[in-house]
């Protein structure tokens, strides 16, 4: 017991060690590209704590999301950065950009930011320190109404019951900035709509196992690890993978097709909301005899949605405008 | 409801509506503006008559509005508001008169007359205070309405003269709103009182009760021009005469002095004040006032800027005469509200007539333009008679009332004061009067403007030959039932007795 | 139909119908004029169904899901949330029916699903009585903003945009830690039932310290408004006005109802620093306005030092309770009022001329006077001359100043009207004066004109209904727990 | 001291490094990085003080982080967009102060 506990605070110290190296590697390397990569392992560190900390859910959310998603999105930035600034074809460009990636604001800056900081993270430290050691969560809560909730993983039955509010407005957050990201109008770089023949060999490959993952953890979600945003992560992953191989929705499917895909989970969710209040006379108030099947049809909607944002977040144009200009 | 609770609010409305319809009026509905603004001040005229019988009969005008928890929008007609009140309505009908004419065919008319009509709105709306925020209200609005007007000429210098006029009156303004509030923190209480409603007050408060008049009478000082818060009025010379006229002798600087008046008499109570022992400085700021912008007068070339010291000069002695604190002095200080008024806007309207039709803006250009325009420079004389204070003007009267009164109060230091700015007027007027009448006219005037037989337009002939009889009158029948000064005994009546 | 008023969900309406206009209009953005205006009506029909709800009943509460607090999110309005959620109905309106006119086509198709984003998002706020659901519409509301900054796609515009968005994440992840913190001491996130715990330990007074960071950053209160004048001024001008009124505000909205409701018992001892910032805002914001050359940098930098004002009132809270929060909160509206019409004049006149340089203003008094009357209107109101809502707004914050003696805050208070005169009449003088250099000239639509003249008439309005807004905000007596937190305290 | 504490600080210890570099950096993707890398830190804190006592997981806190991570990655892409569009523009993928004045 006593030698078990040892070993767990190794692995704990270490993870913890890990995490604060790699964050700061990730942060202060010169190099852009090499941080980035520092910071997906950082996510899959992050997936490991996670673990450790019995979150098994959100581990699979960080994995998907927080280092595979987050990471996709910052590598293709970087790459298209590194385009702009190659087709302005400056002669010292190569250093120029080194220049740019590791530039900060001057040193007095640094003493005067990082006092602040410093005392900042000592109080936090204080004010954890403080807490009483016993957790004041809600997890009795939880567990006594579970029933009601229509599911048995308590994580889905505060995401899509207990908390459904909060999550309503999540998926408006997420299509929100996908809706900003096409009112910049960002015009596709032309790279992008190249064919690579590994990455459509891989593509090929991997999509109908993704799908199938996602499939799985969709219906998984009501009574284990699992649930609408890692499966929608997911099947985005595999839209991304083909976008990166060079795949585009035919325009005929780019326009209202596309756009109705991604509102589906949320306009769902509203109806959802509107016929609870004019049945229960309360927002959201599933019946417990058929909030399994309400949150099943939450789920596999927010799903789809949520994969196809996620896969248009990535691409960053507007897919309907790109071909028309 | 009663009708007698919304007459004060209808008198500002009927400047008010046809001011905010002129606004909206396309600049050739010369026709259309003219009816309005004349019927405006001639139902305005008809009310405030109106009204002056019903007072004088013991009836009681008042509207209230509630305008925060506590305290109300009060509008009241009461004997001092009413003196004000006829003034600016009088003044208003022929001042309008005389600005249709003199801005005939120049640009941006609508927007003259909208914000001339908004000034005499705030003015009425000054004069009928019932309360001291209601009054700051309407004095703040007086401020706005005014701007406009100052930088009508669009031109460098008269947005500078804006500017001017603005950082000062603002400033005062929010002298004034930290006043009043203190005060209202202290009492709870800001509605308008005869003999005031601050003696009720502990002794503690005596210090914070003199910070706030000083506040006061730095905030009002500002409009009433007392030295050394003058510095806008010169300035603001660059607007138009009738604007001049306006500012001077009507709205702004009678705002000001008026807000003395309210404060010493319905705030604090002169009894209250004198006990204080604020209104000695405020006496020796208002004489030293006095005799330097008479001074200042002296070296004046420009007709205008020597009138606006004039106007600096003349209107200290209403606050000369609240600060004597005695009833007669009283009576001296709140006639000149009146006389004042009309001699000035006399002057005024004199000078611009000359401006207008002969181009004439400095002393040295007036050789013998009595025999050009005879009648405009008769009018001028009148004025010129009154400002010096000769019998039997209403100016006169005035000084009459001021030197007794102060003498009754054992201050005779005052005579000499009034004999000494009397001489001064004299100084800086008679040599005009000499040019005028007695130097020959030269070949060329300036800028001469044709007016067929006439010396000038009929419009702006008019104005200044009838204030110039008023202001004759109010010294001739000064002892009738419905003079300024019948007026002006009942009011120190009730503050004293 | 009085029955109908009163049964229906108006504050679920609230939330629904903004975020259903958005989807909407960005399913079909043919008509998205006419889909947005519809919208925005209805959200404001309901804003007056909500307030005759809470008149007849008193709070209204909404356990969402049927999940009563802690476990589930409650839904909360008193009459302070009426009061924001009205201001925001009202300038939201005029905002849009202006934009119908201001926006081309293209525009106008990225304008309304994010502005209707925004309003979701405002309205949730206003609402909300749950701290990490907070954290949510904070984020929705913070990214909409800046994606509608962007939308004008300049170099200034995105850059303000960015370092917004940067601000506004910040602001959020402060917010978050400091929702995290607490979550831990008591085991909540409800509002009221937080608000009945809570008592002074180290966690929750660095959970207050990174809240209102957090909050303070997004409110742009001196020194973290640095991100406020770039976007604000240049962003497109119903954007800024939006910008202006209502987003500053709803942040400072949530910074007033966790301060009332949640720390007041701790947070009284520190509320002086706040009222520092904010003197230090009122001035140093004015001074900078005086510099600019600009009209609408001079109006962004406007803003900064009129949000100083509104926290002038949590020093002055200890001793005036009720007249400081009323005076900040009608100093607020009038603030939203004001500044949304003066950004849409600034918007007039940079269609008319093509630039906003103040000294090259030329003679818009005269061929522009709707929008130059609107912007005094509106200059009017700020500088809090009467008659108009900041007057009313400052004379009963200076007399909560001057009821405790505080001469300092009643200096600036007097102080910062006269400064804001100095540099809005800055900007009408030149309204008078002929430029050296006369510019080609547009015309501008009527309706951006009376929008903007309409708006600043309101703030001027406001003068007056103080009887019948005052009784508003105390539905629910949302500044009670001050109150009472002064009888133990005395 | 328990696990749960030692994760809470390591947390802090993220958030701050987070708060730090954004602060210093010029670039607009390591600033990107930090918030990042700040946000990872709240959602570590927030659920590694849940696991205090060992009764069972609190899956409220859990669920907040998940949402946390979305609205996260909703931000990021934003941003990253954001960030190209004004390196399209401007050349350079940094906010310029100089260009205000």
């Amino acid at each position: 017991m006593e030698a078990l506990s040892l070993l767990q605070w190794l692995i704990d110290g270490l993870i913890g060690i890990g995490l604060l190296w790699l964050a700061w590697r990730a942060l202060f390397c010169p190099e852009l590209f090499k941080a980035i990569v520092l910071f997906i392992a950082f996510g899959l560190l992050m997936t490991l704590a996670w673990v450790r900390l019995k979150a098994p859910d959100v581990a699979l959310a960080e994995v998907a999301i927080g280092a595979g998603l987050t990471g996709a999105l910052l590598l293709s930035s970087w790459a298209k950065l590194r385009d702009f600034d190659a087709n302005k074809g400056m002669g010292v460009r190569e250093k120029n950009r080194v220049q740019s990636e590791q530039k900060t604001k001057r040193p007095f800056f640094h003493w005067l930011s990082a006092t602040p900081v410093l005392l900042m993270a000592v109080g936090l430290g204080y004010g954890v320190l403080q807490l009483s050691p016993y957790a004041t969560g809600l997890s009795t809560a939880v567990a006594e109404n579970l029933d009601a909730s229509g599911v048995s993983n308590p994580v889905t039955a505060v995401l899509l019951n207990f908390r459904a509010y909060d999550t309503l407005l999540e998926i408006a957050v997420l299509l929100l900035a996908l809706i900003g990201i096409w009112s910049l109008e960002i015009r596709p770089s032309v790279r992008e709509a190249t064919l690579d023949p590994v990455l459509d060999l891989l593509a090929r490959l991997l999509t109908p196992l993704l799908l199938l993952v996602s499939a799985y953890l969709l219906w998984v979600g009501a009574h284990a690890s699992g649930g609408a945003f890692q499966a929608g992560s997911v099947l985005g992953a595999a839209g991304v993978l083909l976008i990166l191989a060079g795949w585009r929705l035919p325009l005929s499917l780019a326009g209202l097709p596309l756009r109705i895909t991604l509102v589906v989970g949320l306009s769902t969710f509203i109806a959802v909301a509107v016929l609870m209040m004019l049945d229960r006379g309360q927002l959201l108030a599933f019946p417990p005899s058929q909030a399994s099947l309400i949150i099943f049809v939450l789920e596999t909607t927010a799903t789809l949605s949520i994969a196809a944002i996620l896969a248009a977040l990535f691409l960053g144009s507007r897919p309907d405008h790109s071909e028309k200009i | 409801m009663n009708w007698n609770d919304w007459l004060p609010l209808l008198l500002i409305a009927c400047s008010l509506v046809p001011g905010l319809i002129i606004f909206g009026l396309a600049e050739q509905r010369v026709r259309l503006r003219t009816t309005l603004n004349l019927s405006g001040s001639v139902i305005n005229l008809l009310l405030v008559a109106w009204m002056l019988w019903g007072v004088y009969h013991g009836q009681h005008f008042e509207t209230r509005l509630p305008l925060l928890p506590g305290l109300d929008l009060v509008l009241r007609a009461g004997p001092l508001s009413l003196l004000f009140v006829t003034l600016s309505a009088v003044l208003w009908l022929l001042t309008t008169i005389y600005a249709i004419g003199y801005l005939e065919g120049s640009p941006h008319r609508s927007r003259f007359f909208g914000f001339f009509s908004l000034c005499v709105s705030a003015t009425i709306g000054v004069a009928m205070s019932g309360n001291l925020i209601t009054f700051l209200l309407f004095y703040e609005l007086l401020t706005l309405a005014t701007y406009p007007l100052i930088v009508h000429r669009g031109t460098e210098v008269a947005r500078h003269a804006g500017k001017i006029y603005l950082r000062y009156t603002l400033i005062g303004g929010g002298l004034l709103m930290f006043a009043t509030v203190w005060l209202y923190t202290l009492t709870g209480s800001l509605e308008f009182t005869p003999q005031g409603f601050l003696h009720a007050l502990g002794d503690e408060h005596r210090p914070a009760l003199v910070m706030i008049f000083i506040l006061f009478i730095a905030g009002f000082g500002v409009k009433a021009a007392l030295i050394p818060l003058h510095g806008w009025l010169p300035l603001a010379m660059i607007a138009p005469a009738p604007v001049s006229a306006l500012l001077h002798a009507v709205a702004v600087v009678k705002a000001g002095a008026f807000g003395i008046v309210r404060v010493v008499y319905d705030v604090f109570g002169i009894n209250f004040a004198t006990d204080l022992g604020v209104t000695a400085p405020l006496a020796w700021l208002a004489a030293f006032t006095i005799l330097y912008a008479s001074m200042r007068a002296l070296y004046q070339d420009d007709l205008k800027r020597r009138l606006a010291f004039s106007t600096i000069s003349q209107v200290s002695y209403i606050t000369l005469g609240i600060a004597i604190a005695g009833p007669i002095a009283a009576i001296g200080g709140v006639v000149h509200l009146v006389h004042q008024g009309l001699m000035k806007i006399t002057l005024f309207f004199c000078a611009g007539n000359l401006a207008e039709t002969l181009g004439i803006h400095k002393i040295s250009e007036m050789d013998g333009v009595g025999q050009r325009m005879p009648w405009t420079m008769a009018a001028f004389t009148i004025g010129v008679f009154g400002m010096i204070g000769a019998p039997p003007t209403a100016g006169f009267i005035t000084k009459w009332y001021l030197g007794m009164g102060a003498l009754e109060a054992g201050q005779s230091w005052v005579i000499w004061v009034l004999a000494g700015s009397s001489l001064l007027n004299a100084a800086y007027f008679l040599p005009i009067l000499h040019r005028v009448w007695f130097r020959k006219p030269p070949k060329h005037w300036p800028e001469e403007h044709d007016f067929g037989r006439q010396e000038t337009s009929w419009m702006l002939l008019l104005p200044p030959i009838i204030t110039a009889f008023l202001a004759l009158g109010a010294g001739l029948v000064a002892a009738a039932a419905f003079s300024p000064l019948a007026w002006a005994k009942l009011i120190a009546e009730r503050e004293f007795y | 139909m009085g029955d109908f008023l009163l049964t229906m969900p108006w504050a679920v309406v609230l939330i629904l119908l903004p975020l259903v206009g958005a989807i909407v209009c960005f399913l079909w953005p043919k008509n998205v004029n006419q889909l947005g205006l519809v919208t925005l009506a209805g959200v404001f029909l309901s804003v007056v169904g909500l307030g005759a709800w809470l008149l007849e009943n008193g709070v209204y509460h909404h356990a969402v899901g049927g999940w009563n607090a802690p476990l589930g999110i409650h839904l909360y309005a008193d009459g302070l949330s009426l009061v924001m959620l009205g201001i925001t109905a009202l300038v939201g309106l005029f905002v849009s029916v202006y934009a119908t006119a201001y926006f081309d086509r293209v525009q106008s198709e990225q304008f309304w699903p994010l502005w209707l984003f925004l309003l979701t998002a405002l309205n949730a706020l206003f609402l909300s009585a749950d701290m990490f659901n907070l954290y949510v519409t904070l984020e929705l509301l913070g990214l909409s903003a800046v994606a509608l900054v962007a939308l004008a796609g300049g170099k200034a515009a995105l850059n303000g945009a960015m370092r917004y968005l940067l601000a506004s994440l910040l602001g959020s992840l402060l917010f978050l830690f400091g929702v995290a913190l607490l979550y831990h001491t008591y085991g909540s996130l409800d509002l009221a039932i937080l608000s009945e715990q809570i008592e002074a330990s180290p966690t929750v007074w660095m959970a207050l310290g990174l809240i209102s960071a957090g909050l303070l950053l997004k409110t742009a209160l001196f020194p973290l408004h640095f991100w406020l004048p770039p976007a604000h001024a240049s962003a497109f001008s119903p954007i800024s006005a939006l910008l202006s009124a209502l987003v500053v505000k709803a942040s400072f909205y949530l910074l007033l109802r966790l301060w009332l409701e949640l720390f007041w018992p701790i947070s009284g001892s520190v509320a002086g620093l706040l009222g520092i910032l904010g003197v230090m805002a009122i001035l140093w914001g004015s001074l900078q306005a005086l510099r600019q050359t600009r009209v609408k940098m001079l109006v962004a930098y406007s803003t900064v030092a009129q949000i100083g004002y509104l926290f002038l009132a949590f020093p002055l809270a200890m001793g005036a309770g009720v007249t400081a929060w009323n005076a900040v909160m009608y100093l607020a509206i009038s603030h939203a009022l004001a500044k949304a019409a003066m950004f849409m004049a600034a918007g007039n006149l940079l269609r008319f001329g093509g630039h906003d340089r103040i000294a090259d203003l030329d003679q818009l008094a005269q061929r522009l006077p709707l929008t130059v009357a609107a912007f005094a209107l509106a200059g009017v109101s700020l500088i809090g001359l009467p008659p108009s809502g900041g007057f009313i707004g400052k004379w009963l914050l200076l007399e909560a100043a001057l009821m405790q003696g505080r001469w300092d805050l009643a200096v600036v208070i007097v102080l910062g009207g006269v400064l804001a005169a100095m540099y809005l009449f800055k900007v009408l003088g030149y309204a008078f004066t002929e430029a050296s250099t006369p510019s080609k000239v547009t015309a501008v639509p009527v309706r951006m004109e009376w929008a903007a003249l309409l708006l600043a008439s309101g703030a001027i309005l406001l003068g007056f209904l103080a009887p019948l807004i005052l009784p508003l905000l105390a539905i629910g007596t949302p500044f009670d727990a001050f109150s009472s937190a002064q009888e133990v305290m005395s | 001291m328990s696990i749960a504490v030692l994760y809470a600080l390591v947390g802090i210890g993220l958030f701050c490094l987070g708060v730090y570099a954004l602060m210093i950096h010029a670039h607009l993707l390591r600033k990107i990085l930090a918030l990042n890398i700040m946000g990872s830190g709240v959602f570590m804190v927030l659920l590694a003080l849940a696991g205090r006592t060992e009764i069972m997981p609190d899956p409220v806190p859990a669920a907040m982080v998940i949402t946390g991570i979305v609205v996260a990655v909703s931000a990021t892409a934003f941003a990253l967009a954001l960030m190209l569009k004004i390196s399209a523009v401007t050349g350079r993928a940094e906010l310029n102060d100089e260009e205000e004045k």
